[in-house]
C-alpha cells in the first residue's frame, strides 16, 4: 500500500510504459490515419513523460554524480521531442491532405502505392 | 471557547492579510480556495458591468440612449439578459454532434478564466505565483481556440464551420505576434539585479525596481511591442475591428451561430473574460501591473497618501453620479421606484467609497484599484474601436498579423537584445565574434 | 415635359441629337392632332426599293405579312376600339429607318408615338435588327424587355425591347409579334443585362428564348403554373389550389 | 472616363475566373447566404460557390417579395395603381411615384404647372438623399462600421419629417398625382428644407470623416467588386455604379425630366469603378441634391400645382415608355394604353433588379466578406427587385 | 529562500492517479473512437493531463510548452485538418484493419518486455523519494540552452529551428496542389 500511496519515479514511468503500449496498439490496428497520427503522438508523449520524470530523479542525485538543479537534460530532451512531434504533425498531416485530395480516404490501407 | 474560536479567526485573516505571498505560493488552501472564488466573482461581475457598460458607451457614441427600462438606466439590464438566457430552451441542432456541441463552451470557458490565478492584483493579490506565469497565461487562453474549433464543427453547419476555419487560423497567427512583443518585455525584466523572470508579480516588481514601465523603457522600443501587443491581443480575442469569426454581416454569428440560450451565453462569458485576461497581461507587463501611476514624478509619501484616496474618491464621485442622475429623474410617480433604487445604489457605492477611505483597507486595496483601472481603461477601448472602426476582410488580416505585426515584432526583438546587453557581453561575446569572423575572414583573403 | 425629348441642355459626350428626334419633340404633343393615317405600308412604299438581292429574295416571304404590320397600329392594344381621341403614330424619319428599310423593305416599320420612336420588326428579322442596332448603329444599352399580351390578336404577343444609345443620347422601341408557342432568339448574346430580363419575360408570359443560357423563372417559384401576366391568367386559380389542397376548404376569395 | 463612343461589345469572358490554385482546396463549398440573412438586404438569397474563402460563382434566387405590381396594375384605374408604385423601392418611394406620375402624364399629354414641378424636385431630391443615407448605414453596417447606421438614420429622420409634414406618410409617401400634387406645400415648408439643409451639410461631412480616409474602410472598399465601364453597359447597370465605372451618364442631364435642365449640378464620377468609387459617387450625389434643393427652394414659383387632367383618368390608346433617374438607376415605366381608365400594361423597370444581375460578375474570385460589400454597394431594395 | 522547497506538494499520489487515470482513459479513448473529432479531443484532454504531471515533476516550464505547443499548436493543426477531410465517410468504413490480433499480439509482448524488464532489473530503478532541490527551472534550462559557458544545446537548438523550418516547407509542398 505504502508504494501505492508513495509516489515515485517508477509510477511515472509505468504511466509512461502504458500509454506508450496504448499508442503502439493504435498505430498498429487503425485504418484512419489521422488517429494513427495521434497515436504517435501518445507514443511521443510517453516517451516525454519518461524523460522528465527521469530526469527529476536525476536531479535528486547528488552533484558529484552529475545530480543537482544543473540536471535537466531530460526535460531538454523533451522540448527537443516536442518540436519534433510539431515538425512530424505539420508533415504527417500535408501528406495527409495531399493524399485526401487525391484517394479522397484517409485509410490508411489504401497508401499502397508509391505514387499518386 | 467562542471567544478565543473568534480570536484564532481573527488571528488567522490578520496572519494573512500581513503575508506578502499570494495563497498559492504560501500553501495556503483555504485563502487559495478563497481567493479562486473572490476571483472568479470578480470576473463574472466584470463582466456584467462590461455587459452594461459596452452597451451604454456604445449607444451614447452613436447618438442613442442604450437599455433605459430595466432598473434606472438599464442597470438591471444584465441580469434581465442573464435570467432570459439561462430560462431559454437549450437547443442542440439535430445534425450536430450533440457530446462535442455540448463540450465546446465549457472548454472556451475554461480558458477564459483559469488564467485569472496568476492574475496579479497585487503583490500579495493573486491566487498563486508561478514560476512561468505568462507562459501560462499565454497557453491556457490560447486553449480557447479548441474550444472555438470544435464549436463551429460540432454544430455541423456551413456558418460555424467557416466561423471556426477563420477563428483558429486568426488566433493562431496573432499569438504569434503576440509572443514576440512579450518576449521583448521578458527580456526587459533580465536588466534588473535579481535576473529575468516569467512570473507576473516578478515582471510588475522588475518594472518597479527599474522605476520605469515598460511601456516607456527603451523608448520607443517598449511602445512599440507594446503597440503590437495591443493589436494582437484585440484580434486575439475576436473583437472589433478584427471580430471576423463572428462577423454578423457574413457569417451571421460565426462558430456559435447555432448556440443558444445558456451555451451562447457561455461563450459571451468567455469573450469577455478573454478581453480582461488578455488586458491584464498587457497592463502587467507594459503598464506597471498594481503600481500607482507617476510614481517617478510624484514620489514622496505626501503623493502614495494623496493617491491612496483614489479608490474611495472613484466610489464617492460614482455613487455622486448616481444620485446626481436620481435627482434629474422624472417626478412622475412611475418613476419613484426606480429613482429610489438609483438613490440607493449611489448610497451603496458612496459607502463602499467612505469604507475604502479606511486606512488599514486603503493600503491593501489600492494595489488592486490601480490594476483595475487600467484593465478598465483597456475596456472602455475595447468598446470604442467597436464604435469607431470597420471590419477587416480575413485575408487583410492575416495580412496585418504575417506581414506587418510578424516583421515588426521580430525588428522588434533584435533591436530590444541589442539595446538591453549588458556591457560584459559585448565585451564577451560580441566583440570576440565579431574580431574571431574579421580573423576569419583574413585568413581566408 | 416636351422638353424631355428635346436635346438636353448638356448631352454627356456632346454628340449632336439625330435628326430624328427633332420633328418629333413638338410634334409629341400639339403640332401633330391625330389624322394623319399614313400607313406603314404606304411610307414603305416611298422608300427606296431594296436593292439587294436578298432582300430582293425576301421580299416574296414579307409580302405575305403586311397584313400583320397594318393591323399593327389598329391592334397595338385594341379590345376597345372607340374614339381616335389621343395622337396617333405618326412616321418615323430616319437615316436608320432607311437604311434598315431598304435591306428589310416591308419586315420593318418605323413610327413615332408621343416623341418616342419605335420600330416593328417581323420576328425572322428579330436576332439580325437587334445585333445591327448595337453594332452599327451604336445602341449600346438594353434598358428592358418585356412583353405585352394581346389574346384576341392571331398573334398574341407583343414583345418589346427598350434600347437606348449612349453615342447619340437616343431611346427606341423594337416591338414584335409572337404567337403563343412561337420561341424568340435569345439577345442575351448581344446585351448580357438581357438574361434576366428574358427569364422575366419567360416567367411571366411563358415566352421561349432559344439559346438563352439558363432559361427558368425567375420571380416566381420553380412550382408555379401558368404565366400570371397573360391576360387570361385567372388571379384566383393559384390561390383556390393553394387552398384546396393545404387546407382542403374552398377558397373564400 | 470610358468614352461610350469605343465601347463594343463586353467581353465578359475574360472574368469567369478560372478555378486557380488556393491552399487546402480540398472541395469546393457551397454556401446559401438567404433569404434570411442580415447582409442581404431583405430577402435576397445568394447560391455562393465557394474555393475556400473565394467566390467561384454565385447565383442569385429572387422573388420572395414578388407581390405581382405589373398585375395589379391591369386590375387598377391610372390613379388607383400610384400608391402602388411606392411600395417597390420603398425607400424612395417619392422617386418611384414621380416616374410614374410623368410617365402617365406624357400619356395623357399634359405636365404638371411649375410650382408642383418644383416642389416635385425638392421632395425627389430629399428622398434620393434619405435613400442614399440608408444606403451608406447599412453598406457601413455590412462592412463591419456600426456607428454610421446611426448617425444617417438620426437625420434620415429629419427628411421623413418633412414629409410627413407634406403628405402625412414618412415612408410610403403617394406624394404627386398624376398632373401635379394633392397637396399645397404647407406653411413653412420652404423654411423646412433651407433648415434641413443647412442642417445635414455638415453631418455628411461626419459620415466622410468617419469613413472616408479610413485605413480599414479603404482597404474593404478599394479595389473590391471592380466592374468597367463597358461591362456596365453590357449589363445595363445604371445610377451610380454606372458613374462610379467613369460613364458620366444621369437621366437628369441626359434627357432632363421634371424641371431639371433649370438647375445647376454635376455629376459626379469615379475612376475605377470599385466599392470605394461607387461610395464617394454616392457621397457627392448627396451633396449634389442639396445643391437642386438649395437653388429649387429659393426659386418655387407660385401658381396653381394642378394640371387640368380629367377626372376619370383615361388616355389615348398608345404606349409610352418614361424613365427617371431614381437614386438606384434608371427607372422606367412602359405603360400600355387601350383607351379605358385601366391601363393595359405596365412594365416596370426596375434599376435594382437589373443592377444585382451585375453581382455575379463583381463578386468571382473575391472573397465572401467582399459578397458582402458588393451587395452593400449595389444599393438593391428586394421590394424593386421582386416588385 | 524558494517556495518550492519549502512546500512540498500536497496530495501528491491524489493527482497522480487522477492525471494518470484521465491520461489512461483518454490513450484508450483515442485509439478507440470512431469520430476522428472525438479521437482529438481526447487526447487533448490526456495532453493537459499529462502537462498537470509535468508540473508536479516540477518542470513547469516543460508544462508550458506542453500546453501551448501541444494542446494549443499540434491539436489545433490536427482539428483543422480533420475538419477539411469529410468525416462521414470515414466514420462509415471499418475503423480497425486485419491485423488488428497481430497489433495487439505485438503491444503485448512489448508490455511483457517492460514487465520482464522490470521484473529482472528491479535494482536498476530508481526509489525512494526525490528531494526537491529545484528552483530556478526555468532560467535553468535557459541556460542549458543558450548559456554560452554552460550551454551544450546550442546547436542542436539550432538544428530543430532549422527542422521546424523544413517541416513548414514540407507542409506547404505537400499540401498546396500547385505550386
Amino acid at each position: 500500500m505504502d508504494a501505492m500511496l508513495h509516489i515515485s519515479t517508477l509510477h511515472y514511468l509505468v504511466l509512461g510504459a502504458a500509454l506508450f503500449l496504448l499508442g503502439v496498439i493504435g498505430v498498429l490496428t487503425r485504418r484512419n490515419v489521422v488517429i494513427v497520427l495521434m497515436s504517435i503522438e501518445l507514443i511521443l508523449n510517453a516517451v516525454n513523460l519518461n524523460l522528465v520524470a527521469l530526469s527529476r530523479y536525476w536531479q535528486g542525485m547528488p552533484a558529484r554524480l552529475g545530480g543537482g538543479a544543473q540536471a535537466l537534460h531530460g526535460q531538454v530532451f523533451a522540448i527537443f521531442v516536442i518540436t519534433d512531434a510539431a515538425a512530424e504533425a505539420a508533415v504527417g498531416l500535408g501528406i495527409l491532405i495531399a493524399f485526401f485530395r487525391n484517394k479522397e480516404t484517409v485509410n490508411v490501407d489504401e497508401v499502397n502505392l508509391l505514387k499518386w | 471557547m467562542n471567544s478565543s474560536l473568534l480570536q484564532s479567526i481573527v488571528d488567522y485573516v490578520q496572519s494573512y492579510l500581513s503575508s506578502n505571498q499570494t495563497p498559492g505560493v504560501a500553501g495556503n488552501w483555504f485563502w487559495a480556495t478563497v481567493y479562486v472564488l473572490l476571483v472568479f466573482a470578480g470576473v463574472s461581475v466584470g463582466v456584467i458591468c462590461m455587459n452594461w457598460l459596452e452597451r451604454k458607451i456604445l449607444a451614447h457614441m452613436q447618438v442613442r440612449l442604450g437599455p433605459m427600462r430595466v432598473g434606472p438606466h438599464g442597470l438591471l439590464q444584465p441580469i434581465a439578459d442573464a435570467l432570459k438566457l439561462l430560462l431559454k430552451e437549450d437547443i442542440i441542432p439535430a445534425e450536430a454532434d450533440a457530446l462535442v456541441f455540448w463540450i465546446a463552451p465549457f472548454i472556451v470557458d475554461l480558458a477564459a478564466f483559469t488564467v485569472f490565478i496568476v492574475v496579479p492584483f497585487g503583490p500579495a493579490h493573486a491566487v498563486t505565483d508561478m514560476n512561468i506565469g505568462i507562459l501560462f497565461m499565454l497557453g491556457v487562453s490560447s486553449l480557447s481556440v479548441l474550444g472555438i474549433v470544435t464549436a463551429g464543427w460540432a454544430s455541423n453547419s456551413h456558418y460555424p464551420l467557416i466561423g471556426a476555419l477563420r477563428s483558429s487560423a486568426q488566433m493562431v497567427s496573432y499569438e504569434v505576434a503576440m509572443g514576440l512583443a512579450v518576449v521583448s518585455a521578458i527580456m526587459m525584466t533580465s536588466l534588473s539585479a535579481e535576473g529575468g523572470t516569467l512570473s507576473m508579480i516578478g515582471i510588475v516588481q522588475r518594472q518597479q525596481e527599474q522605476q520605469v514601465w515598460f511601456v516607456f523603457k527603451f523608448f520607443p522600443l517598449g511602445l512599440v511591442a507594446f503597440a503590437i501587443f495591443a493589436i494582437a491581443m484585440i484580434a486575439e480575442t475576436n473583437r472589433a475591428p478584427f471580430d471576423l469569426p463572428e462577423a454578423e454581416s457574413e457569417l451571421t454569428a460565426g462558430f456559435h451561430t447555432e448556440y443558444s440560450g445558456f451555451r451562447w451565453s457561455l461563450f459571451f462569458l468567455a469573450e469577455y473574460a478573454a478581453m480582461m485576461a488578455v488586458s491584464s497581461i498587457a497592463v502587467t507587463l507594459w503598464l506597471g501591473g498594481w503600481l500607482r501611476p507617476f510614481p517617478n514624478a510624484l514620489h514622496g509619501a505626501t503623493w502614495d497618501l494623496i493617491f491612496s484616496f483614489f479608490p474611495g474618491l472613484t466610489f464617492l464621485f460614482l455613487g455622486g453620479l448616481c444620485f446626481f442622475n436620481a435627482s434629474r429623474m422624472p417626478k412622475h410617480p412611475f418613476f419613484k421606484i426606480q429613482t429610489m433604487g438609483l438613490a440607493a445604489f449611489g448610497a451603496v457605492l458612496g459607502l463602499i467609497g467612505l469604507v475604502l477611505f479606511v486606512p488599514g483597507i486603503r493600503e491593501r486595496v489600492q494595489d488592486i484599484f490601480w490594476f483595475t483601472a487600467k484593465v478598465a481603461a483597456f475596456m472602455y477601448l475595447y468598446i470604442w474601436y467597436r464604435g469607431t472602426f470597420p471590419r477587416y476582410r480575413f485575408d487583410q488580416l492575416m495580412k496585418v498579423g504575417w506581414k506587418v505585426l510578424l516583421p515588426t515584432g521580430l525588428a522588434l526583438l533584435i533591436l530590444t537584445a541589442v539595446v538591453a546587453m549588458r556591457t560584459e557581453v559585448w565585451a564577451e561575446v560580441v566583440v570576440p565574434m565579431w574580431l574571431g569572423f574579421a580573423d576569419l575572414l583574413r585568413r581566408i583573403f | 415635359m416636351p422638353d424631355e425629348t428635346k436635346s438636353p441642355s448638356s448631352p454627356p459626350e456632346g454628340e449632336p441629337k439625330p435628326a430624328a428626334d427633332k420633328p418629333a419633340s413638338p410634334g409629341g404633343v400639339k403640332a401633330t392632332p391625330s389624322g394623319s393615317d399614313a400607313s406603314p405600308a404606304q411610307s414603305a412604299e416611298t422608300k427606296p426599293t431594296p436593292e439587294k438581292p436578298a432582300a430582293a429574295g425576301q421580299k416574296p416571304a414579307a409580302e405575305a405579312k403586311p397584313a400583320a404590320p397594318p393591323a399593327k397600329p389598329a391592334a397595338a392594344g385594341h379590345p376597345a376600339p372607340p374614339k381616335p381621341a389621343g395622337p396617333t403614330p405618326t412616321p418615323w424619319d430616319a437615316p436608320l429607318v432607311a437604311k434598315f428599310k431598304r435591306e428589310y423593305g416591308s419586315g420593318i416599320n418605323a413610327l413615332t408615338y408621343l416623341g418616342q420612336n419605335y420600330l416593328e420588326v417581323d420576328r425572322s428579322l428579330i436576332s439580325e435588327v437587334l445585333e445591327r442596332l448595337r453594332d452599327e448603329e451604336q445602341f449600346d444599352y438594353c434598358v428592358d424587355i418585356t412583353a405585352v399580351h394581346n389574346p384576341k390578336r392571331e398573334k398574341q404577343f407583343d414583345v418589346v425591347w427598350i434600347l437606348y444609345s449612349f453615342p447619340r443620347n437616343q431611346r427606341m422601341r423594337v416591338k414584335t409579334q409572337i404567337a403563343d408557342g412561337e420561341s424568340l432568339p435569345s439577345s442575351v448574346s448581344v446585351w448580357a443585362t438581357a438574361n434576366w430580363l428574358e427569364r422575366e419575360v419567360f416567367d411571366m408570359f411563358g415566352i421561349k428564348f432559344d439559346g438563352h443560357p439558363d432559361l427558368k423563372r425567375i420571380l416566381l417559384p420553380d412550382g408555379w403554373k401558368g404565366f400570371p401576366l397573360r391576360k387570361d391568367y385567372g388571379i384566383l386559380q393559384q390561390d383556390n389550389e393553394w387552398v384546396q389542397i393545404n387546407l382542403g376548404i374552398e377558397s373564400g376569395q | 472616363m470610358t468614352d461610350p463612343k469605343t465601347l463594343s461589345p463586353p467581353s465578359l469572358e475574360t472574368h469567369v475566373a478560372a478555378r486557380d490554385e488556393t491552399f487546402l482546396d480540398t472541395n469546393e463549398l457551397v454556401i446559401n447566404m438567404g433569404p434570411q440573412h442580415p447582409a442581404t438586404h431583405g430577402v435576397l438569397r445568394v447560391i455562393l460557390r465557394l474555393d475556400g474563402e473565394k467566390v467561384l460563382g454565385l447565383e442569385c434566387v429572387i422573388g420572395y417579395l414578388h407581390r405581382g405590381v405589373e398585375k395589379i396594375a391591369e386590375n387598377r384605374t391610372y390613379a388607383m395603381f400610384n400608391p402602388y408604385v411606392d411600395r417597390m423601392d420603398y425607400v424612395a418611394a417619392v422617386s418611384n411615384g414621380l416616374g410614374y406620375c410623368e410617365a402617365v402624364e406624357k400619356l395623357l399629354n399634359v405636365e404638371a404647372p411649375p410650382r408642383a414641378q418644383y416642389i416635385r424636385v425638392i421632395l425627389t431630391e430629399l428622398n434620393r438623399i434619405a435613400s442614399h443615407q440608408l444606403w451608406l448605414g447599412t453598406h457601413a453596417l455590412d462592412i463591419g462600421a456600426i456607428t454610421p447606421l446611426f448617425y444617417t438614420f438620426r437625420d434620415r429622420e429629419e427628411i421623413l419629417k418633412i414629409f410627413e409634414k407634406y403628405c402625412g406618410a414618412r415612408l410610403t409617401t403617394h406624394a404627386f398625382r398624376i398632373g401635379g400634387l394633392q397637396y399645397e406645400a404647407y406653411d413653412g415648408f420652404e423654411q423646412d428644407v433651407k433648415n434641413f439643409v443647412k442642417f445635414v451639410k455638415p453631418k455628411i461631412d461626419e459620415y466622410e470623416e468617419l469613413l472616408t480616409t479610413n485605413r480599414i474602410w479603404l482597404e474593404r472598399t478599394k479595389g473590391v467588386g471592380v466592374i468597367s465601364g463597358r461591362d456596365c453597359i453590357a449589363l445595363g447597370v445604371t445610377g451610380p455604379v454606372l458613374r462610379a465605372s467613369g460613364v458620366k451618364w444621369d437621366i437628369r442631364k441626359a434627357q432632363p425630366y421634371a424641371n431639371y435642365k433649370n438647375f445647376d449640378f454635376e455629376i459626379p464620377t469615379g475612376l475605377n469603378g470599385d466599392t470605394y468609387d461607387r461610395y464617394l459617387v454616392r457621397m457627392v450625389e448627396m451633396r449634389q441634391a442639396l445643391r437642386i434643393i438649395e437653388q429649387a427652394v429659393e426659386g418655387i414659383p407660385e401658381g396653381p400645382i394642378m394640371a387640368k387632367v380629367p377626372k376619370v383618368i383615361k388616355p389615348p390608346v398608345g404606349e409610352i415608355y418614361h424613365s427617371i433617374e431614381a437614386p438606384k438607376g434608371e427607372l422606367g415605366y412602359f405603360i400600355v394604353s387601350d383607351g379605358s381608365t385601366q391601363p393595359y400594361r405596365v412594365r416596370v423597370r426596375p434599376p435594382s433588379f437589373v443592377n444585382l444581375q451585375a453581382l455575379d460578375l463583381m463578386c468571382r474570385g473575391q472573397l465572401v466578406a467582399d459578397v458582402i460589400a458588393v451587395i452593400g454597394t449595389l444599393d438593391i431594395v428586394l421590394g424593386e427587385v421582386d416588385r | 529562500m524558494n517556495p518550492l522547497v519549502a512546500n512540498p506538494p500536497v496530495a501528491t499520489p491524489f493527482f497522480f492517479y487522477l492525471l494518470s487515470g484521465i491520461m489512461i482513459i483518454g490513450g484508450i479513448l483515442v485509439i478507440t473512437r470512431k469520430n476522428a473529432v472525438h479521437s482529438a479531443i481526447a487526447l487533448i484532454t490526456a495532453l493537459l493531463a499529462q502537462a498537470g504531471l509535468y508540473l508536479m515533476l516540477y518542470a513547469p516550464f516543460v508544462a508550458g510548452v506542453q500546453i501551448i505547443l501541444y494542446a494549443g499548436g499540434i491539436m489545433v493543426l490536427f482539428l483543422f485538418v480533420i475538419m477539411l477531410i469529410s468525416i462521414e465517410r470515414t466514420m462509415k468504413e471499418r475503423q480497425f484493419n486485419k491485423q488488428w490480433l497481430v497489433g495487439i499480439a505485438a503491444a503485448a509482448a512489448l508490455g511483457g518486455l517492460f514487465i520482464s524488464v522490470y521484473a529482472k532489473g528491479k535494482s536498476l530503478f530508481p526509489e525512494g523519494h526525490p528531494l526537491y532541490p529545484e528552483a530556478q527551472n526555468t532560467q535553468a534550462i535557459g541556460a542549458l540552452l543558450f548559456d554560452s559557458r554552460t550551454g551544450m544545446y546550442m546547436f542542436a537548438f539550432e538544428i530543430a529551428s532549422l527542422l521546424l523550418l523544413v517541416a513548414i516547407i514540407g507542409a506547404v509542398v505537400m499540401a498546396k496542389k500547385r505550386i
